[in-house]
């Protein structure tokens, strides 16, 4: 069993022993990075692949992009995602739009690791989920796991990718511990994981939600209602197929996230679904359009919960 | 330094101020570490010279912006204690009502204009509250203070340009602890260093010892009154350095314990205080009962936040727009 | 007859003569900005309410925000809306948060003005529309008009507004001819304006793409077929009860906006229609998630255009 | 200047640059007057020579990142014309295929990252790609041109420092033309210059007469070699003038009109060719030729491009994500 920041940080390794171009910038990385999935880089690459930068998020973010153009292949970590909004112009005017502007002679090959969401209770800029903004933005891939096997893996097809990957570390599942092979292969994007079957409704969720959705469905299997659940794993590209055909067998979808619920990507996948398979039953769980406080009651009251995840379906199933 | 009755109660003011913040932190590291605080906790022990210097030199009515290690920003600039023990707590008596927490600490009512989670994320603030006060005909004026990190970061260039340009009110401090996180400020950090990034950008500054208080308290003296009196921005550079890790829950394991050593025999209030015995300022024992007396203050802060009420949950949905 | 942009100065220069408190500060203000909003300005004011700035996006964000917290109310421009990335720590993690994170402390009275959206031409940098991201983000007032009345209206009820309130200036509709009132009152945020009745459908659009909309339902009427319009005006608070109750009338609701449709504000609104009103035919049109070229040829093929919005129409009004 | 054969080939092709520079964007000019280029225009008209005269000290592996104001950079790296005007006039054969225009103009092919639509967005683009380079073991060069107006944003000093700290072989160009937009750069900037702030950022810097291209080429010429031979970063400072409004439908009307004709009068490419004739190194007939030349290759550009194909419109959808 490995925890998923080690899952992580064995993908990183793997892909950094197998390709010299790849690399890593970022704060403190040389000493392991924030969350220690690093540990060990700075001895076994040193410090041209390892490089622990200033505070200077433009410059990791837009450094990160010089060093792709000329075939490098970065690892950009932000250390926190609410950091990445010092260096937004490098990577929404910059890095996604690049390849497009210069009509393909560019291709930007690069990865930015985000450590997002709620976590020992940071506050308001500690804690944000953004994730939606970047399905809303072109020319960028969103990948949001919640597995350890499905962390490594899905890194390991990010750091290959020749797109922008914007990879969302759930940083609050860190320790969540999981299988993960000897030899980490890429899972694909775009196709959601099944977790468990079932045709009482379809519960989509992906990220550090998922161990509350999973939670909360095994309140519903207690009261004899069978949730599909259904891991996104990526906002963008993201598995429409299978959301939809999954929603149109159960009749019933319910959307989960992390996120505040207006404007939430649970708003397209639900709008995405109303439009092509009328009939379905639809309800989303997100958090108020509230920032995030501090204190763990407040916190309570504002995150998204287990029980607040079986209300919506119990008001869903009601329906 | 010549004791004068006048300085007399100034320096104890400032020795009081340090010891306020030295035991307030040592206080909240224990109750973090016990559990009783939760989220990040960043202390400025060995810091504190920096902190009372400069704010024991400051109106009510000036405003400080300050960054992730702010308790002791806002106890010189005289935050209510209670409100601060209770906002670290969690609880609903805190100043942002268990909102904001350590990393959010803010008393407008003192002109402490907010702690920070965004390195430099104070400065454009400060710049910002300099100019307002400007426009609005006022001679207050702002302090911003930030760490050696944060002159990396793209709004140390902007606001010190912006500053200087407009003549602002404001006085930037630099408090230098050599350290970001868990690498070294050398390591990150090319050229001269602050104060010729300041000069470059058009702000006069000064570098002082920032473990010692006098010399902060001098430097600050007679950098507000320069930028109270119209002469546009400053910048004070205080060499110091942080005792802990840089959370309350990292060792800082990988700093030589002797440079540890050497920092903690040349702190800021042992060190003041061998100058306050040596001028007859005071005897020892008025010396140990301020810190007893500051300790006995914090720990019973600490008690009443521990016995105060956690904030109504109805009132996380507040303070978002209108009323 | 007054252009939109003619509107927006009269209204900024009413509150400025009206409260001393209210200034401007912004890149090249005091030569009347880029399209002239603020043309005599600095004659009228002088230098210290009518600041040309430095190109230092971070600063004139975060020193409009601390210039508020001593109790200026500040227009802050922004030029382009893209280069608010370059202020984006200020705007979303200082400015959006800070009233509620210090408990009540700070009211931050101020607009961030930032003309947005398609014109002439301007390629990748300089067209987005990303205000989706806005309405997702709390502790901010989004607001998106779209005739020269409206926009002095809303002008005014932003500079006079103890929030935060990010103002969408449609650039592309300055000359956009109206009548404006000599004195110009405000309008109250979030209630929608009703452009024409009708049984047909719903159509719910706003900004920059109000005149496509109008002249689809134009070529829809010739056809007998009534579209009933709703120009949002404000994506925050935004009139949920007035979109809900068209659409449960006309059974048809499009909605049609300038933005990527993918995470677009569009899919909030079918999001909330699905949920409260089952039954309602739903449909978007927005623009795919591609950055917008350059060439003519090329953003003609990619923008929302009457004919695109036709055809949405068409499709919906078949299912 | 000594005109030796080896340097007086040298000087014809800065000459011969700059010259088809000119007569670049004043075709580009017109046809944008005339309606064929749609999109905002910024023509770099006076600031020719420090476009040739750094450029024609690089290797076509050296990269470049430029800004809004970008078709010298591109054109004196050796970027196509036909894939320049066509890119302008939103044609298929363009070097973006018409995704791009002026404001994106990027030919890799010769190392020409791109011109950028936001200010000093080509700084930490350079870096990296400086960066990357050094990583990849090549002795390529990376080179950033910016305006004045650059140096007042964030990513300046972001990017300095850090190309200080990694000794990054970049060369940053500093076109200081005096303006940005309609904004005096005096009237924005505070501090001695640019110089000093590349100074305390642990850059060297040296300012040169932007308009006299033989100044820039000599200290290019220094500063490559500098860069190249693993000194670390440096900064080149060429002020100049824009003889024309910020974009091709600004007038300028604000600048002072004898302002405006005495930078005419020193305008480089005159300048450049009174001394070619004092050192013997063309005749004024040569010299008008070929600027004839030029401009006769521009137009024929620029008749090219007007006969072009436009792109496909399904080409609008291509080079997002994916093959
Ligand atoms: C923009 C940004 N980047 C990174 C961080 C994470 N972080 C918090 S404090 C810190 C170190 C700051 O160092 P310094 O400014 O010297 O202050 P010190 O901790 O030494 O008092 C870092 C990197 C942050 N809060 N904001
Ligand atoms: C971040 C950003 N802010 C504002 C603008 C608008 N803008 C485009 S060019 C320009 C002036 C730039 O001046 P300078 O850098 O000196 O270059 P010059 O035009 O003089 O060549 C401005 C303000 C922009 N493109 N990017
Ligand atoms: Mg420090
Ligand atoms: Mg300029």
């Amino acid at each position: 069993m490995t925890t998923l920041v080690e899952a992580l940080r064995l993908a990183a390794l793997q892909e950094m022993k197998r390709d010299p171009r790849v690399w890593v910038l970022g704060e403190d990385v040389a000493r392991g990075g924030l969350f220690g999935q690093y540990r060990g880089f700075l001895e076994k690459f040193g410090p041209d692949r390892v490089v622990s930068t200033p505070i200077s998020e433009a410059v990791i973010m837009g450094a990160g992009l010089g060093a792709a153009l000329v075939g490098t292949r970065p690892i950009i970590e932000m250390r926190i995602f609410d950091f990445v909004m010092c260096a937004m112009d490098e990577l929404v005017n910059q890095i996604a739009k690049i390849r497009y502007m210069f009509g393909g002679q560019a291709r930007p090959s690069l990865v930015v690791r985000m450590p997002h969401g709620l976590w020992r209770n940071s506050a308001a800029q500690h804690s944000q989920v953004l994730e939606a903004w970047f399905a809303h933005l072109p020319g960028v891939v969103v990948v949001a796991p919640s597995t350890p096997a499905d962390a490594a893996g899905l890194l390991v097809s990010a750091i290959r990718s020749d797109d922008p990957v914007l990879f969302f570390d759930p940083k609050n599942l860190f320790g969540v511990e999981g299988e993960v092979p000897e030899v980490i292969e890429p899972i694909p994007f775009g196709r959601v994981r099944r977790v468990q079957s079932g045709n009482g409704l379809t519960i989509v969720s992906w990220s550090a939600l998922m161990p509350a959705v999973q939670q909360a469905a095994a309140v519903l299997a207690s009261r004899g209602i069978g949730a599909e659940i259904l891991d996104l794993r990526c906002l963008w590209p993201w598995d429409q197929a299978a959301v939809v055909a999954s929603a149109r067998r159960t009749g019933r979808l319910l959307v989960a996230h992390e996120a505040v619920e207006v404007g939430g990507f649970g708003a397209e996948i639900i709008a995405c679904v109303a439009e092509h398979a009328p009939g379905v039953k639809l309800a989303r769980c997100g958090m108020p359009r509230v920032p995030l406080p501090f204190s763990p009651p407040l916190e309570e009251a504002i995150k998204v919960t287990p029980a607040k995840i079986v209300a919506a379906a119990d008001r869903l199933l009601a329906r | 330094m010549n004791a004068t009755t006048a300085n007399a109660a100034h320096w104890l003011a400032l020795h009081r101020s340090m010891c306020r913040i030295r035991a307030f932190e040592e206080t909240a590291l224990a109750a973090h570490q016990a559990g009783d605080i939760p989220g990040p906790l960043h202390v400025s022990i060995g810091q504190e010279a920096v902190a009372a210097g400069v704010c024991l030199n400051l109106r009510r009515e000036d405003r400080i912006t300050s960054n992730h290690r702010g308790h002791g920003h806002a106890l010189a600039k005289g935050a209510g204690v209670a409100g601060m023990m209770e906002e670290l707590h969690g609880r609903a008596g805190g100043h942002c009502g268990g909102k904001g927490g350590s990393m959010h600490i803010a008393d407008f009512s003192v002109g402490m204009l907010g702690a920070n989670g965004v390195v430099a994320g104070g400065i454009p603030i400060a710049v910002g509250a300099a100019q307002g006060l400007k426009l609005l005909g006022l001679d207050h004026i702002a302090v911003c203070f930030f760490g050696d990190g944060a002159i990396n970061r793209g709004p140390f260039l902007e606001g010190l340009n912006w500053a200087a340009l407009y003549r602002l009110p404001v006085l930037f401090v630099c408090e230098d602890n050599g350290v970001a996180a868990f690498t070294r400020a050398a390591d990150v950090t090319a050229g001269p260093g602050v104060v010729a990034r300041a000069a470059a950008l058009g702000v006069p500054a000064v570098t002082v010892d920032g473990n010692d208080v006098g010399a902060v308290d001098a430097a600050a003296a007679r950098l507000v009154a320069e930028v109270r009196g119209g002469a546009g921005p400053r910048l004070l550079h205080a060499q110091t350095y942080r005792h802990t890790g840089h959370t309350s829950t990292d060792a800082a394991a990988w700093r030589p314990a002797d440079e540890v050593a050497a920092a903690k025999q040349g702190e800021p209030i042992a060190r003041f205080e061998a100058r306050l015995l040596a001028e007859g300022v005071a005897t020892a024992a008025e010396l140990a009962a301020v810190r007893e007396d500051a300790l006995a203050e914090m720990q019973a802060a600490r008690a009443a936040a521990m016995a105060a009420p956690w904030p109504d949950p109805a009132t996380a949905f507040s303070d978002v727009l209108g009323a």
